[in-house]
């Protein structure tokens, strides 16, 4: 049965072992699942959020989650609009990454929110002034996007392809799928520029507050190009951690390399305008508010000044020095290194622009609160990654993921006893990703 | 100054005669159905549409200066009437801001609880219902049916007892009346405030006390053209209708964010 | 098979459009969103007629006007009675709060009789019939032994029908123990009594006083009538009026005023001569008064002069010498100067000689019965009952001195001296007291050092409790007899003291009883009558209510209506008959002891090395510290979490101080004194004087509700009372303590 | 998904395999794919048929538990004794609140004992009159508790008949059978008199947005403007987004909805 799910050509870990590494995850993945419960039954109470940190861990997750899962539109606007090729041997796992990203999103909003039942407000009772609506209209949009990118995937099921109706659908599909990747490419600009929207228009807190042209503040504009900086580099980060762990080559280097480079000069172009408006925020915005640069970061006693530094210079100018440069893009060390810290750089200003934002005190005797979220927050954030851990191995056995697998490798008879004598050692090496 | 047919309601505390006994956070409690908890020693969770703050002066003995600060929902106008902060940033529309009273609204029932709207207020005048509200047996009996009590998860916050002005002009009708007196409408806090220093009225009318008191300005979005007279984070531009008056110019100083080269004086510092 | 497989799948297709075209997925989307808008747990008021019913706040001894909002037959608010002469409209936190006492679960509901042991918290429900059988066979029985003066009773106040019964009840019984609990009153009463001769109560014309100098006393911090004050603070700050608060901490009170003055605790009465001295070297002072109606102010004079010069009184009080004298300058220089005494919200006496030093200063600049300063006034009589019967018994108890030794030969002028009942009871000098009764108050709580008045207790073979509210007296009770509260209740409640203007309050029953509760003007009644012989005909009334209307006659049906009866201000007092004093003038000399008016300190327990600093308590008006309830669940909500966190109380500290002890802000410390000792946590705070730490009164209680409880220290239980020698009365105002890490 | 040129590929060695695999099969798959197409058609018929029973018949009915009233009443009747109609009993307080359903004080006035033979009457008298019982009325038209409506604002304002939002109920000569939603706890005249949400007069629904569409109506006569379909609202309110200034010209006493102020009918 499960031999005859998996696609021709290409070799998989015995069932028994996947199955251990499914259940070492399904684990973590009920924790928080558990944790999640206690939100929706007993309330918010089980948070350590507060009426000053109104958002916290969880908006994050879902801020970072979204941009690190820009790579789908991204590259799928690469390669349909603009023709990049090489990228369709990366495309599928691009796809699947952001499946999986924009259902986490939308599970975590699910928790998010004080009144679950009442979720759907935000779409009947729509106030379009608001950029969370935004948010959420074209963020359900777009999973909707990425689910019909991801079907045909699964109709290329060695099982379900036989059968004709859905052999023709997934054809059919595959025709029209450009015209996806347009749609999808279009909603998410608007929905990774309305979450940047979302901090940008709080006029009541300087710190988030961007001037802009329209209704759109500059973080609008800098999230979209940001995700789109960043987030391919997340599918090579993840492309990179699967052929660790499968011990295969997976996705041709040109693809890679493609990739890496043209994230490499989106994060430079970004975190150039990036300073700018920085500069602009701290030298013309913020004194006109009374404030100075310094005291946003001020009376933090964790990170102070320093996140800045980290944000910018370590996780924004480096990376994009070393995927511009061919040396860096070809050597897998700095490319390992170049593609972690920009996805490291994204998530920390979005951390930066939602729990920064809400802990700087505007009213002058009022005072800089803090904040650490309690273990259901941190389990119910955690679910998403056990969550997409489990999806990936799932579509990695039994789809084709990659087209180029069988090609890249070859199966020698010797190879069935290899693997079964490996086995032990490539399932430890399974569960890290889990946990990390 | 014309009249303007729209009222603006506002809010004028003296501080130079608040004595920060808190009688005005309790008027609210007990007019507005608020509930409690067993330790509301966490202010960060702890519901109180009015806040009282503590400033002092940050000077060592014996030049230090206390001064209390009574906090309700600012009701902001915003830059372009309604424009305010939270206001425009509800997703479910579950807030608005009524151009016949300039109040801003929260609708318990339609919120659901994302909270967006008190990320974006500076003024920490928005509440979060966290626990489910709970009065121990029999206590029940004293909850007004003026106000709806709130259920778990959503927001709250300071409505200048808009059930009052509702009741008001029901009396109205009854006498064919459409406008009310000044002393019709009148918000639980102002009318227990022991030292008589909360005024409310409308500030668009130039019979009433609160813009004797302050005397808005018009054309610069209502400030005071009391030179005692400052309004919070005025520069925010979020255009609140609570205005407060002190002799004690640290205290006028402490409304607002200013520059070292703006600000003589030291920033005051919160204590409690 | 197959076809089976593909079969159901596109049944359950079908069957999902099918559903997707029906009501049944919206409908039920929208319903269960309309259901989390109801959730059954969430409580839904019911609606209904709202009136309104005026009544009286009696929490504290304020008395303000409140007007109850009703729907149907509930009380859903307590506001401010607009019109009303001592609140017009204002309110305090506490009165507020009121309905949360009425509803809540800390009263007692039923009669109680104990079955554990003392303070065990066992009891039985008994029915009233029983309850009242039970005490008049114990009284009964006491009396026949002829020991009726061994029986006591505690009261709120002493002014009223119900205190007025209770009294006639121990006269008609033959128990000369009626107490009333101690407050700055009684230090002025006795001011009065010795300098004027008058049996009688301060008034002060604050309307017109223009410069009040106030020696420590929270005008804003619950003194006298809170909100009364509070409005008269506002008024000052209109009329121009200055305030100069005199204390060692910055109060809101000091805070709010013009200048505060920082003094070294105790040491008030020293300042007052000082800025004797000044007035009278300059003689500021005001001739015509001082010529026409002082007695023995040569005499003064000269100890003054030679004894409080600016230098040796600075040197007691730590304020500077200048300061004395422009302050003795621009206070004689007022148009209107008044001086007033008793620290904090005025619950605690002060040492006589400090309150005629301070009267002094009033007699000084002219304000004795005059426009803006202090008057004495005679409490309105309007309670005219029928002579006391009184039987041989009754006589023969009457005879006795009474236990804590008010008006005996050492305390001639004292008329309750409660703090000296600890003693007596434990002592068993002059006799045991052999049952007690306490009504409107919670000694185990208010007063200082705790501990030997719980053991005083347990020598008590039988402690009857009036309380309606489950509080540490009542706790210690063998029989609790609740009273109604406040509004369930009719009783007459006289003005505020310190108010000048005629006014009698009536609070009367807002709601039905809500309990199996009973008045204690019908108990007492009951209890007579069940006593029988002449205790039964000094009580010719059926009832409490009865007995109410007919004492306050013609004003019976204003007050029901208005809510109080109130007259015009009589301020003209000619100064010639004003005086009673065997000189018929002003004394500046006690004719009793013989001695002039001077500074005599009042040494606070504990030796200096062993507890480096001193203690002292302080009122914030959110902890109702004046009041014989707790602080309810509303009131100690908006306490600051710099006073209280959790479960901690924060004792106020100078960060000098701090820094030499090495004391960090919120730290968990053990404060001690020589009384007791307790965890507390440190708060720096600037606006105290170093070397002198602060404590707030009104936490620390047991027994009341799960939202006061275990919250903080009463600081009452580490403060030892301090006799007055002149008076008798308890003068500590602090005590010497030591901050250990924990 | 993979691309064109490789699924082209892709297809070419599916076909080889297929015939290499079964060469004998292929006539019965073909046969079960025609048999199973006609077999499809049916079961998704059935399907969508039963699923359409559920969701508009049986659902309705399980979603509504049906209530008697403690005892009947006489509207028809009962207006013929009053002199002032509807307001008679149904009256406004002193301070502008109205009464609702009267209570009992109000009915003793003529029902202090029994006068006829009917027996809602009699059992009227015996239950709760003799007893001073209130009569647990079950109200039809009764509203959350987050809704503030003001009839003063209606009836002596704005002078509208009683009819016009509760319809012909005087002249009913009983009271039709209470029906409760199970999950909300509300009258079905609130919402639900027709499960398709169509109704035909105003008493058939009074949710928020049928007071809002009268509200809208009156106020586009008083501003002398026509009522905003949804579409061109969703238009203006995209013409606010663009240009937020715009909101002064916005109608209606909310500067958000296009509606009311939400306080208006909110607490």
């Amino acid at each position: 049965m499960d031999s005859a799910l998996i696609p021709k050509g290409v070799k998989r870990c015995p069932l028994w072992q996947f199955l251990l590494f499914i259940g070492a995850v399904g684990i973590v993945l009920l924790w928080g699942v558990y944790a999640m419960l206690l939100c929706w039954f007993k309330g918010l109470n089980q948070t350590n959020m507060n009426d000053y940190y109104g958002f916290a861990l969880w908006i994050w997750a879902d801020l970072a989650v979204i941009a690190v899962g820009g790579g789908a539109f991204f590259t799928g606007l690469l390669r349909y609009i603009f023709g990049k090729d090489v990228l369709k041997n990366i495309i599928n796992y691009a796809v699947l990454i952001g499946f999986i990203c924009y259902s986490s999103a939308l599970l975590i909003l699910a928790i998010d929110i004080g009144q679950p039942l009442r979720g759907w407000f935000i779409f009947w009772h729509a106030n379009v002034h608001s950029m969370l609506t935004e948010v959420a209209f074209c963020l359900s949009c777009y999973f909707g996007v990425l689910t019909i990118e991801y079907l045909p995937l699964i109709l290329e099921n060695r099982q379900i392809e036989k059968v004709p109706f859905f052999h023709h659908l997934s054809h059919n599909m595959h025709e029209v799928m450009a015209v996806f990747a347009a749609t999808g490419a279009f909603l998410s600009f608007f929905h990774q520029g309305s979450l940047g929207g979302v901090a940008g228009v709080l006029f009541g807190r300087p710190f988030a507050y961007r001037e802009g042209v329209f209704i759109w503040p500059w973080t609008f504009f800098l999230f979209t190009w940001s995700a789109a900086a960043c987030g391919p580099c997340f599918t090579i980060l993840v492309t990179k951690i699967t052929e660790t762990i499968t011990r295969k080559k997976l996705v041709k280097d040109n693809a890679i390399e493609l990739l890496a480079k043209i994230s490499g000069w989106m994060i430079l172009t970004y975190i150039i305008a990036k300073t700018m408006s920085m500069w602009y925020w701290a030298t013309v915005t913020a004194p006109s508010k009374g404030f100075t640069l310094m005291e946003f970061y001020s009376n933090n006693p964790l990170y102070g000044i320093w996140i800045v530094v980290a944000e910018i210079l370590i996780c924004g100018f480096v990376p994009a020095f070393i995927l511009i440069t061919k040396k860096g893009r070809k050597n897998p060390l700095t490319l390992w290194i170049a593609v972690i810290l920009a996805v490291i750089g994204v998530c920390l200003n979005r951390w930066v622009m939602v729990l920064q934002v809400m802990a700087v005190p505007v009213m002058t005797f009022d005072h800089w609160a803090m904040y650490y979220p309690s273990w259901q927050e941190v389990a119910t954030t955690i679910l998403p990654v056990a969550y997409g851990v489990i999806l990936i191995a799932i579509s990695y056995r039994y789809l084709p993921v990659f087209p180029n697998e069988a090609e890249l490798n070859p199966i020698e008879p010797v190879a069935e006893e290899a693997t079964a004598v490996e086995s032990p050692v490539e399932l430890e090496e399974d569960l890290k990703p889990a946990e990390a | 100054m014309k009249y303007n047919k729209n009222h603006r309601f506002g809010m004028v505390i003296d501080l130079d005669k608040c004595t920060g006994c808190g009688s005005c956070m309790v008027a609210c409690m007990a007019e507005n159905n608020v509930p409690f908890r067993k330790d509301e020693s966490n202010k960060l969770l702890s519901i109180t549409w009015m806040r009282v703050f503590r400033l002092t002066n940050g000077e060592p003995f014996p030049k230090t200066d206390i001064c209390y600060l009574p906090r309700p929902c600012m009701q902001c106008a915003g830059q372009h009437e309604g424009h305010s902060p939270c206001v425009s940033v509800c997703p479910a529309t579950a807030t608005d801001y009524g151009i016949e009273t300039g109040i801003v609204s929260q609708i318990y029932t339609r919120c659901f609880g994302c909270r967006y709207c008190m990320a974006s207020c500076p003024y920490h005048s928005r509440y979060f219902n966290w626990w489910d509200p709970i009065w121990p047996t029999g206590m029940e009996k004293y909850l007004s049916p003026n106000v709806s009590p709130r259920m778990r998860g959503v927001v709250e916050k300071c409505s200048f007892c808009y059930h009052r002005y509702q009741l008001a002009k029901e009396k109205a009708f009854m006498e064919k009346r459409r406008e009310l007196k000044e002393s019709e409408y009148q918000t639980a806090c102002a009318q227990a405030c022991p030292a008589n220093a909360i005024t409310f009225g409308d500030l668009n009318n130039p019979d009433h006390a609160v813009h004797r008191m302050v005397n808005p300005d018009p054309k610069h979005g209502g400030r005071p053209k009391n030179p005692h007279a400052v309004r919070l984070l005025e520069r925010l531009g979020t255009n609140p209708k609570v205005y407060y008056l002190s002799s004690r110019n640290w205290i006028r100083q402490a409304g607002d964010n200013h520059l070292k080269n703006e600000a003589k004086i030291k920033k005051p510092v919160h204590h409690g | 098979m197959k076809i089976g497989r593909r079969g159901f799948l596109s049944f359950v297709i079908g069957g999902a459009a099918g559903t997707a075209l029906s009501p049944l997925p919206w409908k039920l989307m929208d319903d269960t969103s309309i259901w989390t808008q109801m959730w059954p747990w969430t409580p839904v008021p019911e609606d209904g007629e709202a009136s309104y019913v005026n009544s009286v706040c009696t929490l504290c001894p304020g008395r303000c006007g409140i007007t109850v909002r009703k729907i149907e037959d509930r009380a859903v608010k307590i506001e401010g009675m607009r019109g009303n002469p001592v609140n017009n409209g204002g309110i305090c936190l506490l009165g507020l709060s009121g309905l949360q006492l009425l509803y809540g679960p800390t009263r007692i509901k039923s009669p109680l009789k104990r079955t554990g042991k003392r303070g065990q918290g066992k009891w039985d429900r008994i029915s009233w019939k029983e309850a009242v059988s039970m005490v008049v066979e114990k009284l009964g029985d006491l009396r026949s032994k002829g020991r009726a003066h061994t029986v006591g009773m505690i009261s709120g106040s002493d002014r009223g029908t119900v205190p007025h019964l209770f009294e006639r009840f121990l006269t008609a019984y033959g128990s000369p123990n009626f107490f009333r609990m101690p407050s700055v009153r009684d230090s002025y009463e006795l001011t009065l009594h010795i300098m004027q001769g008058v049996q009688a109560l301060p008034g002060f014309d604050f309307k017109n006083a223009d410069f009040i100098l106030s020696f420590g006393s929270g005008i804003i911090d619950g003194w006298g009538s809170p909100v009364r004050m509070m409005r008269n603070f506002s008024a000052w700050r209109n009329t121009g009026a200055k305030v100069i608060q005199i204390e060692p901490r910055l109060s809101n009170t000091a805070a709010k005023s013009n200048k505060w003055i920082p003094i070294n605790p105790g040491t008030e009465g020293a300042l007052a001569m000082g800025l004797a001295h000044v007035i009278i070297k300059e003689s500021l002072y005001d001739n015509g008064f001082i010529a026409d109606y002082a007695n023995g102010f040569d005499e003064w004079k000269r100890l003054v002069i030679d004894k409080y010069d600016p230098d040796s009184v600075a040197a007691i009080t730590g304020i500077d010498a200048g300061t004395i004298v422009a302050l003795a300058r621009s206070f004689a220089n007022a148009s209107n100067p008044l001086a007033i005494c008793g620290r904090g919200d005025g619950t605690t006496p002060v040492g006589l000689s400090d309150c005629m030093a301070v009267h002094a200063l009033n007699a000084l600049a002219g304000s004795i019965n005059n426009k803006g300063g202090i008057f004495a006034v005679s409490d309105l009589d309007y309670i005219h009952w029928p002579e006391i019967e009184m039987d041989a018994k009754a006589a023969v108890g009457m005879q006795h001195e009474r236990l804590d030794g008010a008006g005996s030969r050492k305390y001639p002028n004292s008329r309750y001296l409660p703090n000296r009942l600890p003693e007596a009871i434990l002592s068993e000098t002059p006799y045991p007291l052999e049952s007690l009764f306490i009504a409107g108050v919670n000694p185990l709580y208010t007063l200082m050092d705790t501990r030997p008045i719980e053991k005083a207790f347990e020598k008590i073979p039988f402690v009857v409790s009036f309380s309606s509210y489950m509080d540490e007296t009542a706790q210690r009770a063998d029989l609790i007899l609740p009273n109604h509260i406040y509004l369930e209740r009719y009783e007459d409640v006289p003005r505020p003291i310190g108010m000048l203007q005629p006014l009698i309050s009536l609070a009367k029953p807002v709601v039905e009883p809500q309990l199996d509760t009973k008045h204690a003007g019908d108990v007492i009644i009951q209890m007579a009558k069940g006593l029988g012989g002449s205790l039964a005909n000094s009580f010719p009334w059926e009832s409490y209510y009865s007995c109410l209307k007919e004492t306050l006659g013609e004003k019976w049906e204003i007050m029901v209506e208005k809510g109080f009866w109130s007259g015009s201000e009589s301020m003209t007092k000619n100064l010639e008959t004003s005086f009673d004093t065997v000189s018929g003038k002003f004394e500046f000399i006690n004719p009793d002891s013989g001695s002039a008016v001077q500074y005599k300190p009042v040494a606070v327990e504990g030796d200096r090395k062993s507890y480096p600093l001193i203690l002292i308590p302080y009122d914030s008006i959110r902890l109702a510290p004046n009041s014989f309830v707790g602080d309810p669940p509303f009131a100690i909500k908006t306490v600051d979490d710099s006073v209280l966190k959790h479960n901690d109380v924060f004792v106020e500290i100078n960060p000098k101080t701090a820094r030499v002890a090495g004391l960090r802000e919120g730290e968990l410390v053990l404060l001690s004194t020589p009384i007791g000792a307790g965890k507390v946590r440190i708060h720096l705070f600037e606006g105290i004087i170093p070397g002198i730490v602060a404590l707030p009164r009104g936490l620390g209680h047991t027994g009341s509700d799960d939202y006061l409880d275990g919250k903080g220290i009463n600081v009452n239980a580490l403060i030892g009372p301090v006799q007055d020698p002149d008076s008798g009365m308890d003068a500590a105002w602090g005590i010497r303590a030591k901050i250990s890490k924990v | 998904m993979s691309t064109l040129d490789d699924h082209a590929k892709e297809m070419i060695e599916g076909a080889a395999h297929e015939t290499a695999a079964s060469q004998s099969t292929e006539g019965t798959i073909q046969k079960q794919d025609k048999g199973a197409g006609g077999t499809i058609i049916l079961f998704f018929i059935l399907g969508m048929f039963a699923s359409l029973i559920i969701g508009w018949v049986i659902f309705p009915k399980l979603l509504y538990s049906k209530k008697k009233q403690p005892i009947d009443f006489n509207h028809a009747f009962h207006v013929t004794q009053v002199d002032n109609g509807c307001e008679s009993c149904h009256f406004f307080r002193a301070d502008g609140t109205f009464s609702g359903v009267p209570k009992l004080d109000q009915c003793i006035e003529c029902h202090e004992e029994i006068q006829g033979i009917d027996p809602n009457e009699i059992k009227f008298v015996e239950d709760y009159v003799s007893k001073g019982r209130e009569v647990p009325w079950l109200i039809y038209s009764k509203q959350p508790d987050c809704v503030f409506f003001s009839h003063a604002a209606h009836i002596k304002s704005a002078n509208m008949e009683c009819v016009t939002c509760h319809g012909h109920i005087g002249e009913s000569k009983s009271l039709k059978v209470y029906e409760q939603n199970r999950i909300t706890g509300y009258s079905r005249d609130i919402w639900g008199e027709s499960i398709a949400g169509f109704k035909k007069n105003t008493w058939d629904r009074m949710k928020m947005d049928d007071c809002a569409e009268c509200h809208q109506k009156e106020s586009a006569k008083i501003e002398k403007r026509g009522i905003k379909t949804p579409t061109n609202r969703l238009i203006d309110d995209i013409v606010h987004v663009v240009s937020p200034w715009a909101l002064s010209t916005v109608k209606g006493s909310s500067v958000q909805t296009e509606r009311d102020a939400c306080f208006v009918c909110h607490k």
